[in-house]
């Protein structure tokens, strides 16, 4: 399986996701800079967090109208898996991939810490490894995780289940306390938690690992239908 | 040439907690007149003139200034005349 | 601003112009020798910020002499941008510290981003990628709004610079007493990464080959910033206020990818950011460094501002800029490289054989100087020093403190900012990008792993100030040898250190005296320890309204966890296991942080160092963590043996069962240097025993959640450790809502 | 009651990192005509009248809204009459 891990100016979660997938998942990654216009090689695309373009208006807003964000949307509608992780998932909301937005922390503050993050939904490209109602161990380390939508969005997100992971003890201010969303498709991931910072015990956790497994095992061909 | 004045807040019934916490502090320093504070974004361009600068400046604010999934936006225009 | 048109050479000397540059009467005749004749307005311009204590060391260079400097793995001393240590297998560790305080005193957002910007061109201009950030910060008492917005900014600025650059801020120190009032301490530290092979130097060889800029452009900020450092905070520094700049972490970025990529290419022959005294202090001294000079045309330099001046840009102290010196007939390739990060590197100018700086500007030639005398041949003072009165009186003072409830008082202890959790800080850090810290902020020192190694990095930043103003000596072989203790906690070997020397005015001899002092104290202990010294920095001047801080010479080491599995906490881990404290305590309260809560102030002997005992058993703590006999080690500091031991208990909600021997306010709060506590699992206690001389059994790790401590059957202190976490954790979030 | 609007910009001469990059995003886009872009904070306060509103409006710019070292400001008033 092939994953590309795209690359905008700021990112600086670009490396790390590199090598979870390297050196941790096994399996076949590449760096792509957010000025390709073309990602059909790839089975996989990885947003990496960061600052990309020093997040300097909104988060993810200068980055969703990257040139390789054309592509993404083709590579969506194609069925491609597609995961934004932290600035990857602000990037797939400002582009429209995922709804609803992204507002600063409750308290105002960057938060950095491993957080519980419950498994909302077990049954997904992302998360059919793990146990439903499983509690991961996750890193987060940002400053506008605040997600919001409006009721009508929620009803909707809840109606076709695309909230996949839940804070125990909301660490930021999100509705309904959701840390990650996917498309109704289902193809499409935006999450603010770090998976591939908890790829290996002797940082903390391994919990994240799972995920990017279930990714691969789903790409060969066991795929569990997605309700 | 234009000099654009752009005003980005949130949207009504989007909690503005930045906005709660500056009238806070200025409740702590016994400013207690202050009933209510928003924050927004302000920008000032200067922009040449195209011939059609209202659709341009409006697609400037919905694909990046602004987004309207919780913010909303208006400007002022003001034309600059070159010395 | 004047118009430096109309101020001709004879004007800047006769009506003394240059003093307002901060040049005094006998510098600026030393520059006419010099010169062998009287400066232009841009070249006196040159000169103060070349000659200001920033730059050249003018008041500290004598002292600096005597650190201790070198070591067999020490591949680079002090002298260039960052000091550089071999770590094995063809890698080495590079790492500096620098003061921003004074800009930080002023606009604390951005005064501490800008410190971190420029800490972390330092160590990415040797050609390392850099992996930690580290910091030590000094506050006044956090009652007042202003201290409170200041912590506040200054954490919030150094968060928004890091976080976004992606380097991980692992570690850090706060300390808050009365003496920062007015000057806060922001220094910040940045630790790098390298191959070998890959050491960048800043220098500029080869006559002909071109000079490069890239980066920011070039724009009117901070001019003057390295005078302004230089200089007592006043009010009158209110009209120098532009001279804090903005930081664009986003371009810093930037930089840091494309300078990593350019290394690579042998095109380029020399490279050095642009920090204090921006395009005159690097291009002065890449050219001294290598016995050339420099011509550059300044109409070249990228400029953000319109109708610059010579002065201006040379001045400025724009943030995120680099200058290279490249091959010549190759600048097409160097450019090539930045492009694809979408920077652009223009050349301004070209290394020449004449050892001079030759700036052209307009057409003209509005600087012509010797590149020796810009870099190295400030005038150096030998201040004068008196000892202060204080100092004898203190050492005869037998202070015994006052407590009738043990519990009560550790209680208090625990809620003093200086002891409480530092969680509000580092939680806004991102602490974890770049997935290789083991050990996170909250532990004695961080542990940063080398990825594709066994290897391991610890690092820490220490400075108690209050031993070091009741005895400077004392307390600077204290300060490094505290370092080194929590580098040894972590499961490392110390393995060099930078500093950052914040004090007032060397022209007060008592000042001066303090700081000869605390630097001879350091270099003994670094001799003792093995710790060169390879990197720093001086902050003179930190006083405000006369009233000068503790002189605090901060101490940033960086050690080496030979293996993995080495790697230690602070926290007890296990019930079951055996607690012990190496050291005995005898009374020593001065300094402490029971004497200030008690008595509002410091006063008395400060605590004794014997360095003989301290390096003994720093060997024998290493080994029994190598040995895998303890499970783990804390050292005891502020607080004393009672704080350690709450310290210990509160990551993983244990408990503690430990009757002392001794007399209970000396065995629990008294400041005694060189002691650890250490957890031990029982299959290892006599191992243990045999191998850690001073080791004193106290008694075990619990899963009942009390912290509790007999004394000859009687408890001394019993409560519920849950209570005692809940008032250490949220003394300093609460302290700052607090409304008084 | 009044409604005060402030904006609060960078002084001229000190940088401007998110007007230079939001700049040169919108050139991606090819909007070349906007020649430059500043960024600023914009509040919108409500404040009940207690006779000296110029004076504590300043009051509250100096000392919460801007950092007169590297920003200006500005604000307008609107007196709102309740109904
Ligand atoms: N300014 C700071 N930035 C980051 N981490 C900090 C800061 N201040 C304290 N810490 C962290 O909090 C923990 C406790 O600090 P401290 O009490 O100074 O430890 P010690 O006394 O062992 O040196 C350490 O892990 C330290 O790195
Ligand atoms: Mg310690």
């Amino acid at each position: 399986m092939k994953f590309a891990v795209i690359v905008f100016p700021g990112s600086n979660c670009d490396q790390d996701m590199f090598d979870a997938i390297r050196t941790h998942l096994k399996e076949d990654v590449e760096m792509v800079s957010s000025a390709a216009t073309d990602l059909s090689a790839y089975d996989a695309i990885l947003l990496p967090g960061g600052f990309s373009h020093g997040d300097y208006l909104r988060s993810g807003a200068m980055a969703s109208v990257a040139p390789v964000v054309r592509a993404i949307k083709e590579e969506a509608d194609k069925g491609t898996f597609i995961l934004g992780v932290c600035n990857g998932f602000q990037i797939l909301l400002e582009a429209g991939l995922l709804p609803g937005a992204m507002l600063p922390n409750r308290d105002l503050a960057f938060i950095c810490k491993t957080d519980l993050v419950c498994v909302a939904n077990n049954n997904t490209t992302f998360t059919n490894l793990y146990e439903e109602g499983a509690t991961l161990k996750l890193p987060i380390a940002h400053g506008e995780g605040n997600y919001y939508c409006d009721e009508s969005t929620y009803r909707r997100l809840v109606d076709h289940h695309q909230i996949l992971f839940t804070y125990e003890n909301n660490p930021n201010g999100s509705v309904y306390d959701i840390a990650g969303i996917c498309n109704e498709r289902g193809n499409v991931l935006g999450m603010m938690p770090h998976p591939e910072r908890a790829v290996e015990a002797l940082l903390g956790s391994e919990d994240g690992l799972k995920l990017f497994q279930s990714m691969v095992a789903n790409w060969r061909g066991t795929h569990v239908q997605h309700t | 040439m234009y000099k654009v004045y752009v005003y980005v807040t949130l949207k009504e019934g989007v909690l503005d907690p930045q906005g709660k916490a500056i009238q806070e502090s200025m409740h702590s320093l016994a400013y207690d007149e202050v009933e209510s504070v928003r924050v927004g974004k302000y920008f000032e361009l200067t922009v040449k003139d195209t011939g059609e600068i209202d659709k341009r400046v409006n697609e400037l604010c919905d694909r990046l200034l602004a987004n309207p999934v919780i913010e909303e936006y208006r400007y002022t225009l003001e034309e600059v005349v070159p010395n | 601003m004047y118009n430096t048109l109309d101020l001709s050479p004879s004007r800047i000397e006769e009506e003394q112009l240059y003093k307002e540059m901060g040049l005094s009467d006998s510098e600026f005749a030393l520059m006419k020798n010099v010169l062998g004749r009287v400066p232009n307005y841009t070249e006196t311009g040159l000169f103060s910020v070349m000659w200001s204590e920033h730059c050249s060391y003018k008041n500290s260079k004598p002292l600096l002499k005597h650190f201790p400097t070198k070591g067999p793995h020490v591949l680079q001393g002090p002298g260039e941008g960052a000091g550089v240590v071999d770590i094995g297998d063809n890698q080495a560790v590079v790492f500096k510290m620098e003061s921003h305080n004074h800009p930080s005193a002023i606009e604390p957002y951005q005064g501490a981003a800008t410190g971190v910007g420029g800490i972390l061109r330092d160590v990415f201009s040797m050609g390392a990628r850099p992996i930690a950030l580290l910091n030590s910060l000094r506050f006044g008492e956090l009652t007042t709004e202003r201290m409170k917005y200041l912590f506040k900014e200054v954490v919030h600025g150094i968060a928004g610079y890091g976080n976004c650059v992606g380097v991980p801020t692992v570690g850090g120190e706060v300390q808050f007493d009365r003496c920062y009032e007015g000057n806060p301490l922001v220094n910040a530290m940045c630790v790098g990464l390298i191959d070998q092979q890959d050491v960048q130097k800043g220098i500029a060889k080869g006559v002909g080959n071109t000079v490069m800029y890239v980066g920011a452009p070039t724009g009117r900020d901070g001019i003057h910033g390295a005078t302004f450092a230089s200089e007592e905070l006043s009010d009158a520094s209110a009209s120098k206020r532009p001279s804090v700049q903005v930081g664009d972490p986003f371009m810093e970025k930037l930089l840091i990818e494309a300078c990593l990529d350019v290394i690579h290419c042998d095109a380029l022959v020399g490279m050095q950011d642009m920090g204090a005294a921006g395009l005159t202090s690097s291009a002065s001294e890449m050219a001294s460094k290598a016995g050339t000079g420099i011509r550059m045309n300044l109409d070249d330099v990228p400029q953000r501002e319109e109708n610059m001046t010579a002065y201006e840009m040379m001045l400025s102290e724009s943030q995120e800029r680099m200058l290279l010196v490249v091959e010549k007939g190759r600048e097409e390739e160097i450019a090539e490289i930045f492009e694809r990060y979408g920077l652009h590197a223009v050349s301004i100018g070209e290394v020449i054989e004449e050892r001079v700086l030759r700036l052209e500007h307009e057409g003209r030639v509005v600087a012509d100087v010797p590149v020796d005398a810009l870099a190295e041949e400030a005038p150096v003072y030998e201040q004068e020093e008196v000892q202060p009165a204080y100092i004898e009186e203190y050492r005869d003072i037998k202070y015994r403190p006052e407590v009738e409830d043990m519990g009560e008082t550790l209680m208090t202890l625990l809620k003093q900012p200086t002891i409480a959790s530092k969680e509000w800080v580092y939680e806004q850090y991102d602490h974890m990008v770049q997935t290789n810290t083991v050990v996170a902020p909250g532990s004695d020192a961080a542990v940063v792993r080398v990825k594709g190694t066994r290897k391991a990095l610890a690092m820490t930043t220490d400075c108690n100030s209050r031993y070091i103003h009741l005895d400077p000596h004392l307390g600077g072989q204290i300060a490094v040898a505290e370092a080194a203790r929590n580098i040894i906690c972590s499961g490392g070997r110390p393995l060099a250190l930078t500093d950052c020397l914040n004090f007032g005015s060397p022209e007060i001899p008592e000042t001066y005296w303090k700081m000869k002092q605390s630097v001879l104290g350091m270099s003994k202990a670094c001799t003792t320890l093995s710790t060169p010294v390879i990197s720093g920095n001086v902050s003179l001047y930190n006083e405000s309204n006369g009233v000068s801080i503790y002189p605090t010479p901060v101490v940033g080491m960086v050690g080496l966890i030979e293996d993995l599995s080495y790697i230690t906490r602070q926290s007890f881990q296990e019930r079951g296991d055996l607690i012990y404290v190496i050291g005995e305590a005898s009374p020593e309260f001065s300094g402490s942080e029971l004497q200030k809560v008690l008595e509002g102030d410091y006063f008395g002997p400060c605590p004794k160092l014997d360095l003989e005992v301290e390096k003994r058993r720093q060997e024998e703590v290493l080994s029994a963590i190598q040995k895998g006999f303890v499970r783990s080690a804390h050292d005891v500091a502020e607080g004393g043996l009672g704080v350690a031991l709450a310290e210990s208990l509160f990551e993983h909600d244990l408990g503690c069962d430990i009757s002392i021997n001794g007399e209970p306010l000396t065995e629990l709060f008294s400041e005694t240097q060189s002691r650890y506590v250490v957890s031990v699992p029982g299959e290892h206690q006599n191992a243990f025993e045999a191998l850690v001389s001073d080791a004193v059994y106290l008694g075990v790790v619990t899963d009942h959640q009390h912290y509790c401590v007999t004394h000859q059957g009687e408890d001394v202190i019993s409560l519920f450790t849950p209570d005692l976490k809940k008032a250490w954790k949220e003394a300093i979030p609460c302290q700052l809502k607090s409304k008084d």
